[in-house]
């Protein structure tokens, strides 16, 4: 983070609470972290435009921002240690990501998408009505997916599952399992939760668990039969449908080959988290109001929702940090289960 | 039993080391080869065991022609030719007995050959050729331990437990002091006496060649210029030998005198 | 036989025991260890991707080889040659206190230990844990990678110079010290003539390596050439990693020739 | 090069000889070495001013690390032991396959220039390759898991150990595989017999080092997905569960001190 | 000009090394100081230059009490001693002109002592002390490339550059072979004789000690017992220095024998 000479900072104040903006407050470089929830390099083009969008807002909004500094991390790690010690001003992380570290970091929104076309407990409901598409209605959360592959032991509980048969824990600890990293809400998290609401076990408990690091890692390994099953959020398959026959070689389509064998809680949809590390001072209580307006009008814009759509995200609605107190639940459970 | 005829030898970057060699060598000989350095001596000596090959000419050994042997055959060839090197090549590192049980290596079957284990009665053979060079206390020394005497004589001994026919000698006592080397080369008159094995040794020392030897050899730029008995040779001889130059002459024969006193 | 030989055979010194007991704790400690494999899943597909891998590899992407953009190989190279480089410089400074601070001839034996362990330490965590640790001083970048680097080589640097001043020669300091050399005199004249070129032959090899550690530092965003082929071959766009992986590999094979020819001369003088 | 460039110093003694005198590439090598820091802080950003301000963060990590999770062992020796064997399995082999490859590499050993040109820029390739990269490769062939490390830990094994093997054997002393030649031996067998006396101190004990290494590589494989305790670091980095992490790699520094204190004693034996 | 008076050496554990040492060395002199191992030789050498401390009496070098001297003092007295050892005592990985300018570093400024500059003069010093030894052509070579006689040559050099009033060895052969000590001792014999700078050398090898020496130091046990002209020592003399132990004297004096033979 950069920091803002103490005239500014006052000069900001007072045009705050005087309600209209005089002179624009200068602000050398706000760096914006993302999570590599895709691939990373997708992330940065797709982006790009972001930085003068977000420039064009925020001096309307009393900003002058010289240089807006993208970067996908590598991992879900990185961003938060970069958010958590100021480091990195603003974060597109997820929920869970946070919850882990809003001891420095502080949520402002939460992103809206269109709800699918299936939103259901129930994973047969998934199966018989596929594929899935995309509705008009905005939410703000989705859910995770448990999902077989095209391999024998994937099809075998497939049809467990259509079957209306339910599925024992044995089924699932026989078959080879593929998840995030730990802090990966669709990829970990609500997954653990499920097998402990449905069973009473988690994730460690499974005798066949690789980790992966990207969502097209997992399903470039389930078509190859090197897993079962993979946890994944609702969109993935859509996501990955073109790349199943093409990059992965498959020559039936993923809707054919892939089943859901079980459907999480719903999840809180990804934040704008701001660092509150006292070595990012350049966020303050204005400068939030300023960046939630400023987000909120971009996906607003043609644009923006262009950028912003690489995260499957649609709209931004402001949020306070109790919004997250299921996922704090959640995590909670999860990490005692460890 | 060796017989060079019309040997020639161009080593790869032109030089020509040997050059219309004809010779014949007989049983129980003590040949001393001697000649200034790069007359040719060591080529000659390596052409007998296929160490290097002929350019033209033939090579015959007991009746075999040398250079049309082929890769097993070059092998079972040199077993029969002991060689005794100027710095003793042993095996640094390991014991007196396990540098006389190399030359058994040929004849073991595959897994011993990879384990190194031998079996008895090659130890015995190995224990009793040192015993003959009063190495046998030494038998389980690591042969760095060793002096120079002794570790020549190690070679010795290693090439003994090959049962040679012949044994070839590439300057055996050039880094041994003189007492030392006094011992080697009676070591050497004794194998020869004893046991009816030709020597053929290349040897800087003129005294003790002519001391030791029954036959000289005298090489000059890849010819021989002289051939006969020891007891013939003459200060003239020794100038044609090593050349006109009088400095020259003069101070190998002087080192050679210095070496025996 | 004679008995001598008899005597002398017999009394060959055994070795039969310790080649057994060696041999057994050898092949149970294979054993053990055998049980890491699990070559159940080498199959058909197993086989198809390393074919589809190794096609790809074959097929680079030279566009993206030769795009000079701060996207393209090139010049992700040079950033990663100028955060090992940057790293190597630093590192190799750090490394001097602590070598001669583990060095047994130069500190007690305490204090020598002590550092030994210090500097295990130090190697022994993954240059992923220190990223993340510099992610929280510099954020992410290169920068994070240049101190990453830093400390990563100050593990295996301190060591090798520690080595060489263990080796160090101080009869010399006898006879400058007959010479009327001061204390300052002889550190100058008589060790760091001794240390210098084998110091910096030691951190040219540090540089070798560090340019192949550089390509780690991708998984924890700290700059280079690494993160864009962890991806690639995560996304399987095998012809994609096989450009940069030839660019790696050219560079590395330069480096390596180049910091032999100077190892050699610095060696041999 | 430079010497041809930059002429000699020519020196006179007072009984009239002449001395040259090379001039010394330093001053050259130093402005060389200052221009690539310079560029090199440039290009990655380097301010030395925001780590003399935020020095103290580094640390935070490692007081967070600190009581390890003494607890968490429980969970850490079973993917411990994996990591440790994954090096050590990598290790036995990748030495033992290096053997017979830096054979075929040795130009004292070999005839054919073709073959030792080629096995050389093979080991090269090989020991460009970053380990987490054969490692990732491996994971995509062997799938996830131990298999795809110890393969990694194995070809960089024989890479490094192939390499050192090599030129140990191209230097080592002919005379007595000449002895054995001249004795009749094949060229195999004089190498056995001749040549592996000699290189075998050097040979075990850079095994011996290179396991050592192998076993700290082998900690971050799991980041690949190629087993071991790296998963387990991971996932408590991604919990931010420090005080496992600390306890991960308190366990680690103990073992790769076990393991080089072991190993150094057998060095010491060997050279 | 070096004289000892009542000088005894205790070391810090006890040992009693040297025992009412009087003696008085002129200029000019090659004195050898020879004895049995332990004797105390290089114990009194060392206390010349003050490398090691007396314990009583007094040591006056050039009417100068040298126990008197401190710091800076004692370095500008040693640069008038110049002192050769048994293991060259040279600066590894750099070159032979190298060694012998560090000579010159007291001299120096403090800038040159850091950059390790030297001015034009030095070098032209060093490069003539080196060529007076015959190894102008090796100057840029490194001492860890040359010969031990070579190396024991840039040791000298650097001695010399140093132009000292004095010369100390301590045993300057005793690790060369015996053609390269002699050349070596020539060269300490052509200093003593053409500089007319004293020579006061430790060694073992009793019969080169005698060929070379104007002047010979018998200690045994800490004292002496012989102090003459090196034509007077007898075999009795000897024995008296090497003990009476028969077997002993008699392989020292064997040994001097076989190394000149
Ligand atoms: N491997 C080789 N390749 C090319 N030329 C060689 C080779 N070996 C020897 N020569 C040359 O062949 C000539 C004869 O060499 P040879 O070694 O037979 O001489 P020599 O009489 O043994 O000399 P010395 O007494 O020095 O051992 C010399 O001119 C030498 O330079
Ligand atoms: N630094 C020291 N501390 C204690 N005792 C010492 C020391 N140096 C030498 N001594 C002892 O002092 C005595 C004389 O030693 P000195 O080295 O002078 O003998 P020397 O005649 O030079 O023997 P050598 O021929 O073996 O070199 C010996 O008993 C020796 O053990
Ligand atoms: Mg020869
Ligand atoms: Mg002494």
């Amino acid at each position: 983070g950069n920091e803002k000479n103490e005239g500014e900072k006052e000069n900001n104040n007072t045009a705050g609470a005087a309600g209209d903006v005089t002179e624009n407050v200068s602000i050398d470089k706000l760096s914006i972290g993302f999570v590599p929830s895709r691939n990373p390099d997708e992330i940065i083009t797709a982006t790009e435009p972001l930085k003068n969008l977000l420039k064009e807002e925020m001096a309307g909004l009393g900003y002058d921002v010289k240089e807006v500094d993208i970067t996908v991390g590598t991992n879900y790690e990185a961003v938060g240690e970069a958010l958590s010690a100021g480091t990195t001003d603003i974060g597109f992380i997820p929920g869970g990501t946070y919850v882990i570290y809003d001891d420095d970091a502080e949520v402002i929104l939460t992103s809206t998408r269109a709800g699918l076309s299936i939103d259901s407990d129930d994973p047969k409901e998934w199966n018989d009505n596929k594929p899935t598409a995309p509705t008009d209605v905005q939410t703000n959360y989705y859910r995770a997916l448990i999902i077989a592959g095209p391999s024998d032991k994937g099809q075998a509980l497939s049809e467990k599952v259509n079957n209306g048969e339910s599925l024992t824990f044995d089924d699932l600890n026989d078959a080879t399992w593929a998840v995030m990293s730990s802090s990966s809400p669709a990829g970990y998290i609500y997954p653990a939760l499920w097998l402990q609401e449905n069973y009473d076990k988690t994730i460690t408990d499974l005798d066949n668990v690789v980790q992966v690091d990207s969502y097209g890692n997992a399903f470039a390994r389930l078509a190859a039969g090197q897993i079962d099953i993979l946890v994944t959020y609702a969109d993935a398959r859509r996501d990955n449908e073109a790349a199943w026959t093409s990059d992965f070689s498959r020559t039936q389509s993923i809707w054919d080959e892939t089943n859901v064998i079980g459907v999480t809680p719903g999840i809180y949809n990804d934040t704008i988290s701001v660092s509150k590390s006292k070595d990012s001072n350049i966020i303050d209580e204005a400068m939030k109001e300023a960046l939630q307006e400023a987000f909120m009008n971009i996906a607003g814009t043609e644009e923006g929702k262009k950028v912003i759509a690489i995260y499957n995200h649609e709209g931004y609605q402001k949020a306070v940090p109790e919004d997250y107190d299921n996922e704090r639940e959640a995590q909670k459970i999860v990490q005692s289960l460890k | 039993m060796i017989e060079f005829r019309e040997v020639d030898k161009t080593y790869s970057n032109g030089v020509k080391a040997l050059s219309s060699i004809n010779l014949k060598l007989n049983r129980g000989e003590f040949v001393a080869v001697i000649g200034r350095s790069g007359a040719g001596k060591s080529t000659f000596i390596r052409c007998i065991n296929r160490m290097h090959e002929i350019t033209s000419g033939q090579l015959i050994v007991d009746g075999t022609n040398v250079a049309k042997l082929k890769g097993k055959q070059i092998r079972r060839f040199r077993r029969r030719i002991g060689m005794v090197f100027q710095s003793f090549n042993l095996v640094t590192r390991t014991s007196a007995l396990h540098n006389v049980l190399v030359s058994f290596v040929p004849e073991l079957p595959l897994w011993r050959k990879l384990t190194g284990i031998f079996p008895k009665h090659n130890k015995i053979a190995a224990l009793t050729a040192l015993d003959q060079f009063g190495l046998l206390d030494k038998a389980y020394v690591r042969v760095d331990q060793l002096s120079g005497g002794q570790q020549q004589r190690v070679a010795l001994a290693r090439t003994l437990a090959q049962r040679p026919d012949i044994i070839l000698a590439d300057e055996p006592i050039a880094s041994l002091d003189p007492v030392t080397a006094r011992q080697v080369m009676n070591d050497f008159r004794e194998i020869n006496e004893h046991m009816q094995i030709p020597i053929i040794m290349n040897i800087h020392h003129v005294e003790i060649a002519l001391e030791y030897a029954t036959r000289v050899l005298g090489f000059r730029d890849g010819t021989i210029v002289y051939d006969g008995a020891a007891k013939d040779v003459t200060p003239d001889i020794l100038k044609e030998i090593y050349g006109e130059m009088e400095h020259q002459t003069h101070t190998v024969l002087e080192e050679a005198h210095a070496y025996v006193s | 036989m004679k008995t001598a030989i008899q005597n002398q055979l017999n009394a060959a010194p055994s070795r039969v025991l310790y080649y057994t007991v060696t041999l057994t704790i050898f092949l149970i400690l294979l054993i053990w260890s055998a049980a890491a494999l699990d070559l159940k899943l080498v199959d058909e597909s197993g086989r198809s991707i390393a074919a589809g891998i190794i096609w790809g590899l074959l097929q680079p992407d030279l566009d993206l080889l030769f795009d000079f953009s701060s996207k393209g190989v090139l010049y992700l190279l040079a950033e990663t040659v100028a955060i090992a480089f940057l790293g190597t410089v630093i590192g190799a400074f750090l490394a001097i206190p602590f070598a001669f601070l583990s060095a047994s001839n130069i500190v007690s034996s305490k204090v020598s230990f002590l550092f030994r362990i210090l500097l295990i330490v130090i190697r022994t965590v993954p240059a992923l844990v220190y990223g993340l640790m510099f992610i929280r001083v510099t954020g992410p970048g290169a920068f994070a990678g240049v101190l990453t680097i830093s400390l990563a080589s100050i593990g295996m640097l301190s060591k090798l110079y520690a080595d060489a001043i263990e080796n160090l020669d101080t009869r010399v300091f006898e006879s400058m010290s007959s010479m009327g050399c001061s204390t300052f005199e002889k550190i100058r004249y008589g060790i760091i003539p001794q240390l210098f070129s084998i110091f910096l032959s030691i951190v040219i090899y540090r540089f070798d390596m560090n340019l192949r550690e550089a390509s780690i530092l991708g998984l924890v965003q700290a700059g280079g050439i690494g993160a864009p082929l962890i991806f690639a071959m995560n996304a399987y766009r095998w012809s994609e990693a096989g450009s940069i992986l030839i660019g790696l590999i050219l560079l590395i094979l330069l480096t390596e020739l180049f910091s032999n020819k100077m190892r050699s001369k610095l060696i041999k003088g | 090069m430079y010497h041809k460039f930059v002429p000699p110093k020519r020196m006179t003694l007072p009984n009239g000889k002449i001395v040259t005198e090379k001039r010394s590439p330093a001053p050259l090598i130093i402005l060389l070495v200052v221009i690539g820091i310079i560029l090199s802080v440039r290009f990655t950003e380097f301010d030395i001013q925001v780590l003399l301000n935020h020095w103290d963060k580094f640390f935070d990590i490692v007081r967070w690390m600190i009581p390890p999770d003494w607890g968490f062992f429980t969970e850490l020796w079973r993917p411990l032991a994996d990591t440790i064997k994954m090096s050590l399995l990598g290790s036995i082999l990748g030495s033992a396959a290096a053997l017979p490859v830096a054979y075929a590499a040795a130009s004292n050993m070999i005839r054919s220039r073709i073959m030792i040109s080629l096995v050389k820029v093979f080991l090269s390739i090989l020991r460009t390759l970053p380990t987490l990269v054969t490692a990732l490769i491996a994971t995509f062939i062997f799938g996830l898991g131990t298999t795809a490390g110890t393969v990694a830990i194995f070809l960089f094994t024989l890479a490094y150990v192939g390499k050192l093997l090599y030129e140990q054997i191209e230097n080592a002393d002919m005379d007595a595989f000449e002895a054995m030649e001249s004795a009749g031996l094949k060229r195999i067998e004089a190498f056995r017999y001749a040549i592996m006396p000699q290189v075998l101190p050097v040979y075990l004990s850079t095994a011996l080092f290179c396991f050592e290494g192998n076993v700290r590589y082998a900690a971050i494989l799991g980041y690949v997905g190629a087993g071991g305790i790296g998963f387990l670091l991971q996932e408590s980095l991604g919990w931010r569960d420090y005080s496992a992490v600390g306890m991960i790699l308190f366990m680690l520094i103990v073992t790769v001190f076990l393991i080089e204190s072991i190993s150094e004693y057998f060095r010491k034996r060997l050279t």
